[in-house]
């Protein structure tokens, strides 16, 4: 294979190894049914291919914008395809596990209940809660960063505050703060909270003490240094601290809705359905969650790259 | 010597206790309002004349306000049966109760059954680490295996990266049931499936660590190894590996806290024992100073795992001749 | 004759550490007048940053007295006297070199007209007109330089300090730089104290060369130099040049004995 | 010995004491059948169990189990040791609830995961409807306690008569504060806790000779635990791995689950069955089963048992 | 005579960047024979480094030829032919001084013993003796940079490259390993490459000196040093000396132009 595709040169390898992917992959699927056995087969072969395929894309010097695209892709449908072959191959129930074909059309046949649901648990309980504990680890963060007395004291407790695991405290905070999504709300403030402080008291210190000091042969205030220098110098922290919060604030707010909810609500759909074996609406949830938070998490990677493309990791 | 252990007094404990009494003192005061409606309900109960006088009216008035107009009432604030809030000492002899003394006194007790109580949150905690121990190894194995195919592999780094990124905005700890029946169906039952979900959980942080960590060499350091012309199992083992070190630690503090919480989240939907089965226990029959107590049971073991990989991380650290 | 520009006379500084106290500059007496351009050299560790960090009011002395501008150091520092150049340069990568040089007249509260006006004179003075909006890390090393030189210029401050401000440059960038310091110099008229290693720059340079010994840090020897203001390269390969040149080197080894 | 693995549908308590009881008094072991006792939990499935090979029976209630086999979980219901419903509805008294009409406007809380088809085969026979407003009842997913009446977050919650009522008197509330309503007196009672198997097993004479075994050790279990209830929550207690339940807890759960299981020897009333098929066809727009279910149901185990 | 050690002709090396093509070096010619001393000197950017790493086979020439040791440059490097210093020490923090010198024997499979001799014998010959146990942190960097030069000195190549090796040190350390350079070059009998950005530095140790200047990277001179082999460091100031330093630096600004 290598020799082959050192012979070809890597574009055309990748031209001939996408209608050969999609090729084998209609036949594994059309075989699905009429022959478990071959059709595992097919998958195996598709999956080969489909590596292949990726590989040749990866050596694709010419176009890397394109390799970086198309390879998710590629193993996104490998495994998109295998699924859905094995599955019916080997005839899984689909209260255990439903082919992706089956999702899909659960998908868009119920997309009013799945946009209603994303709406409660997104954009209402996970989207403030997340805001709300941002601002408040910033504002804490600035006092922790102006009082050396606070730092030593908030964050070893906050550290250990930081490890009750959420299970425990959601039922709390739903007795707490109700059953709609202000005590989802809650629990995403309590989950974001110290992941944020940590990252962006961090980052308030990540200033040399050559730019402090250029600072102060100014005689700058306080203020006027944290504007100037030490805001922009903890951005790529609060980034950070923004990525790993934004899963954590989705997470937080769907599994939270176990602990008590109204009749709406992703984390309400997961427990609803997978109580009346809906597994294929279980999936279409996931999906929901899984898009909403590779967009979150999409936006997050523009507004860094927009707003820190003074960093040596976002310069290109 | 002692003016050094003093100054670490007064620069690392004094700010620790200060803060920890000022929550404790919020804690005590947040108490009254918190369960101020079910003290009422009871001293109503008990014939007080309390106002307003039905709780029906009560439910939609401020917590402080009434607190204000009923403030001979709030006696039993902090020895409430079941508080929404429960007061700190409640806490403490909760966990007093379900550590030493169910263990030293109980029927079921070490000293008087040879075993741990199954009332106790040792042998819970116990239970939880087994599986958290299990995971995080599992995880932490195959985050490390990930991050060497990406990094030495291009292809699987552009295909392989943008999937575990995703993979983790799954809420894996909402499908956690569904995913121990899946197991179930294929053989795997208990500590194994707890440990599955703390693997997943704590393969990312190890992943994205590690391929920090592994491609952190600069290029001059690599090209010192091209010009010894050395393979890539040698560039791997004296180069990339031990620079890598540091992140790996630095993830591994994350991984084995995620850790925890996975087995946790395992142990809810499988009544087996375990915090996870002991926090739903409390939930289940209100009794919320049982789920105080597992919760900082569970706080304590995170920051105790967190310290010893940190031990282990400053030992591995100064055999390899790091800076002090 | 006005004042002095820096006088310090006993000045000590002594740092506490870990390993018991550094004496970083022991007793040390200088007296910089207006318009002089000072080096100080000396080899690593003998105290050159210290005194012109205790200079800028970043450290505080342990004894003597030390006066900017006729007042303390700390006044003369929130009196905005100086500016401070680093080794690096220091700027600011999310803001360009505009923006830089803008920094200290925002912080010091200069009007809109005023700022842009000065940024364009100083950037016309270390000859980076038309960088205005490039980000430092889309300008060289030496461009760099310039610009934080230009950042410290941009304000009404008559002492400028300058920490080995072209340690990091090549020797043909360096020599470039040099030359062209000495002529802002000379167009400007400011008191300049500047730290290096090299004693050709400092030779060609100053017109004070000040060699300092190490442990304690301390002045050695203080050598008015007899050259021209008006300086052209060639100038290092003068007899009088090579002599002055021998003289600062024969401090250095001196004052060096055992360290590499 | 042949094994067994019955997956409960809740944590270890008296509600399943039959079984506990018939493996610790060796009825099982008589049978010659090593069984294995699987607690549920929170969102298990025991149908989803099932399903995946994970248990060989199953305890459901019918609703639920109903509803799987439209789902396409060909689920076969073999013994029916509970004859009446626990599940009863509990509401503040001074909400003003006197009857069903009365629940508009209110908040109610209802257990979710296959747990909500005889509340919303209920509300729909009322013509009350669940999405809220002033004509409907505003519908809360209950967690696994009894908070929400306490706290009054809910004017009525759900409660089973031998579990969650106990904890919400055991809370200090007197029987006068509230209102209740008992599934059974409204005419809308479903079967619970019956014992399911797949269909497809019942087709080897093996897998259906174990049942019959099961069955019969099982009465025996319940029989026993209806007679001794103090000694059938002991033996409950001794079983939960969790340690989280209390003595007095489960013998007055044991009481109460006494009352639900008597008169039942195992085998299932085809009256009930209709009944139970009845309400959940009647759930108007949205019912929780289209069509009566054919072969839902067998006596063949029992009657084999029993004999 | 022998082979040359470093052969190349038409040499051109051309980088593909964002920007368009970057020609780093255009029709280099050159060789280098066994002993010499050769230093590369010119202005940043001018292909002093590229010119080393093509000849580590650490870049591939665009067109043109190359022979290292009468083998292509890639052959070379995997006979292991040379010995490559680079600017900064990078000594692995991990391992000690011994263990970083040991780093290239296991990598070439030499046995224990060999390597327990080698070691200890290039350690004595850059006087680090009694630092083989010692981390890279603990030594100053003068030091840890003759710990990276006994580094590429420990395994069998007769061809040292050095690619400003002391630009990171101050000017009198500096000198002193200059000195230890020329002597142990001397005790060697290796061939050496040299970059260097100091004028003195390159007239002082070379006896080949090759001027370069950049866009596109070329050749623009190459002297052979009259001066002897045995140099103390006071022949910085004798006439001849300063001639050819004058004759680099008029070479340099001849090729600078533009560029700082
Ligand atoms: N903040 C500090 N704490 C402790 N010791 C210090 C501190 N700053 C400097 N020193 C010590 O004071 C002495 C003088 O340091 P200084 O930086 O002034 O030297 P220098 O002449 O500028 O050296 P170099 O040429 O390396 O920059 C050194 O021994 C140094 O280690
Ligand atoms: N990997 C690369 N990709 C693109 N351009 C490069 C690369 N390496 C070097 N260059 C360019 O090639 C030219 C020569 O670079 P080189 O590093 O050889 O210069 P140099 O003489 O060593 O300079 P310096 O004195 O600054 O080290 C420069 O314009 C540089 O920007
Ligand atoms: C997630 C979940 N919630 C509620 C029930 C309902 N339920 C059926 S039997 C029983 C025990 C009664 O005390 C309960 C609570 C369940 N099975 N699973
Ligand atoms: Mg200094
Ligand atoms: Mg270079």
């Amino acid at each position: 294979m290598r020799r082959f595709r050192e012979a070809m040169g890597t574009t055309i390898s990748a031209m001939v190894f996408l209608p050969l992917f999609v090729l084998i992959a209609l036949i594994a699927l059309a075989r699905a049914e009429a022959d478990g056995g071959m059709a595992i087969l097919w998958v195996v072969l598709f999956a080969y291919i489909g590596w292949q395929f990726v590989d040749a894309l990866a050596g694709w010097a010419e176009a890397p914008g394109v390799a970086r695209l198309v390879a998710p892709f590629a193993l996104g449908a490998v495994v998109l395809v295998g699924w859905e072959v094995i599955v019916r191959a080997l005839d899984v129930p689909s209260v255990i596990l439903p082919p992706p074909s089956q999702i899909a059309g659960t998908f868009t046949g119920n997309l009013p209940t799945l946009w209603a649901d994303f709406v409660q648990t997104i954009l209402k309980g996970a989207m403030s809660g997340y805001v709300i504990g941002c601002l408040l680890a910033l504002g804490v963060a600035i006092l922790v960063d102006r009082y050396d007395f606070l730092r030593r004291g908030l964050l070893p407790v906050g550290n250990f505050m930081a490890a009750l695991p959420i299970v425990g405290t959601a039922p709390i905070l739903v007795m707490w703060f109700g059953f709609d999504w202000q005590s989802k709300a809650a629990v995403v403030v309590v989950m974001v909270f110290f992941p944020m402080l940590v990252n962006i008291v961090a980052g308030l210190a990540d200033t040399s003490a050559m730019q402090r000091d250029l600072m102060r042969t100014y005689s700058a205030s306080y203020w006027q240094t944290l504007r100037t220098l030490r805001l922009p110098a903890a951005l790529p922290f609060v980034f950070n601290g923004l990525k790993v919060s934004a899963t954590l604030a989705l997470i937080g707010a769907i599994v939270a809705e176990f602990f008590g909810s109204p009749t709406v609500g992703l984390g309400f759909r997961i427990n609803a359905s997978l109580g009346q074996l809906a597994l294929d609406m279980v999936w279409s949830v996931i999906v929901v969650a899984a898009v909403a938070g590779s967009l979150l998490y999409g936006v997050l990677t523009v507004l860094e790259r927009w707003l820190t493309f003074w960093h040596p990791s976002q310069r290109r | 010597m002692s003016a050094r252990s003093g100054n670490r007094f007064g620069r690392a404990v004094l700010p620790v206790l200060a803060v920890v009494a000022t929550l404790l003192a919020v804690w005590y005061v947040a108490v009254v309002p918190m369960n101020v409606k079910e003290v009422l309900t009871q001293a109503e109960r008990e014939g007080a004349v309390v106002v307003p006088p039905s709780a029906a009216e009560r439910r939609d008035a401020g917590r402080w306000s009434l607190v204000f107009t009923n403030p001979h009432l709030l006696g039993s604030s902090w020895s409430m049966d079941r508080a929404r809030l429960p007061a700190p000492h409640q806490v403490a002899q909760e966990l007093w109760a379900s550590t030493w003394v169910e263990e030293t006194t109980g029927r079921r007790g070490i000293v008087r059954s040879g075993s741990f109580s199954n009332r106790s949150l040792v042998y819970h905690g116990g239970v939880t680490l087994g599986a958290t121990v299990l995971g995080f190894v599992i995880g932490s194995m195959l985050g490390v295996l990930l991050a060497v195919g990406i990094v030495y592999n291009r292809a699987m780094d552009l295909s392989v990266m943008p999937w575990a990124i995703i993979s983790q905005t799954i809420p894996i700890v909402a499908l956690a049931p569904m995913i121990i029946v899946v197991l179930y169906s294929v053989g795997l039952s208990g500590l194994v499936a707890k440990a599955a979900i703390s693997a997943y959980l704590s393969f990312f942080p190890v992943a994205v660590g590690m391929v920090k960590g592994l491609r952190s060499p600069d290029a001059m350091q690599l090209d010192l190894l091209r010009t010894y012309s050395a393979g890539k199992a040698q560039s791997f083992w004296k180069l990339r590996l031990p620079a890598s070190v540091p992140y790996l630690f630095a993830s591994l503090k994350i991984a084995i806290a995620a850790s925890l919480v996975g087995a946790i989240v395992g142990e809810l939907p499988v009544q087996r024992g375990g915090l996870g089965a002991r926090m739903l226990g409390g939930s289940y029959y209100g009794q919320t100073e049982q789920i105080w107590a597992a919760l900082i049971v569970a706080a304590v073991m995170a920051a105790g795992l967190v310290w010893f990989i940190g031990w282990i991380e400053r030992r591995t650290l100064k055999a390899m001749g790091a800076q002090p | 004759m006005a004042d002095p520009v820096i006088q310090a006379s006993d000045l000590s500084l002594t740092f506490q550490t870990g390993d018991g106290p550094v004496h970083a500059l022991k007793d040390v007496n200088l007296t910089v007048d207006k318009g002089d351009f000072v080096s100080f050299i000396g080899p690593s560790g003998c105290g050159k940053t210290t005194f012109l960090r205790a200079i800028a009011a970043l450290e505080h002395p342990t004894s003597g007295t030390l006066s900017v501008n006729g007042m303390s150091a700390d006044e003369a520092r929130k009196a905005r006297a100086y500016g401070y150049v680093f080794q690096a340069a220091g700027l600011y990568p999310w803001r360009t070199i505009g923006g830089n040089i803008r920094l200290p007249l925002e912080i010091m509260g200069y009007g809109r007209a005023d700022m842009y006006d000065r940024v364009k004179n100083v950037l016309e003075l270390v000859e980076l007109a038309g960088f205005e909006k490039k980000y430092p890390w889309q300008l060289s090393g030496g461009m760099q330089q310039r610009a934080s030189i230009a950042r410290a210029l941009a304000f009404d401050a008559d002492l400028l300090l300058m920490d080995e401000p072209f340690g990091a440059l090549d020797e043909i960038v360096r020599d470039r730089l040099n030359e062209e310091l000495l002529a802002l110099w000379a167009r400007t008229e400011k008191t300049i104290a500047f730290v290096t290693h090299s004693i050709p720059e400092a030779v060609y340079l100053s017109t004070k060369i000040v060699v300092m010994s190490p442990r304690p840090g301390r002045i050695t020897d203080v050598i008015d130099s007899p050259l021209p203001r008006e300086r052209p390269l060639d100038i290092r390969d003068t007899p009088e040049f090579i002599e002055i040149a021998h003289r600062v080197r024969d401090g250095l080894r001196a004052g060096h004995g055992d360290a590499v | 010995a042949d094994e067994v693995r019955l997956q409960l549908q809740w944590v270890t308590q008296a509600q399943f004491a039959g079984y506990y009881v018939a493996l610790e008094n060796g009825y099982y072991e008589e049978e010659d059948l090593d069984v294995t006792v699987l607690p549920g939990g929170p969102d298990i499935a025991p149908p989803q169990v099932l399903a995946g090979g994970g248990a060989d029976a199953m305890l459901n209630w019918m609703p639920s189990a109903l509803a799987a086999r439209e789902k396409g979980l060909p689920v076969v219901n073999i013994a029916q040791p509970f004859k009446s419903s626990g599940l009863m509805l509990t509401c503040w008294k001074d909400t003003g609830i006197t009857g069903p009409q009365d629940f508009k406007g209110k908040t109610i809380g209802v257990w979710f995961f296959g747990n909500e088809y005889p509340f919303l085969s209920w509300m729909s026979q009322e013509g009350i409807s669940t999405d809220g407003g002033d004509d409907g009842v505003t519908v809360l997913k209950q967690g696994f306690n009894v908070d929400p009446l306490l706290q009054r977050q809910a004017d009525c919650i759900s409660t089973m008569t031998y579990n969650e009522f106990g904890q919400v008197l055991d809370a200090g509330v007197s029987e006068d504060e509230l209102v209740t309503f008992k599934y059974e007196d409204m005419g809308v009672a479903t079967l619970e806790d019956g014992i399911y198997v797949l269909e497809e097993n019942l087709a080897d004479p093996a897998f259906k000779d174990k049942m019959v075994r099961f069955v019969r050790a099982s009465m025996k279990g319940w029989k026993w635990a209806e007679e001794n209830p103090m000694e059938a929550a002991m033996i409950v207690l001794e079983n939960d791995e969790t340690g989280a339940q209390t003595e007095a807890h489960q013998v007055r759960m044991m009481g109460e689950i006494a009352k639900l299981t008597a008169g039942s020897d195992g085998s299932l009333d085809p009256a009930d069955f209709d009944r139970t098929v009845a309400t959940l066809l009647a759930g108007g727009s949205d019912p929780v089963i289209t069509a009566v279910p054919e072969g839902a149901w067998t006596s063949e185990i029992t009657d084999a048992a029993l004999n």
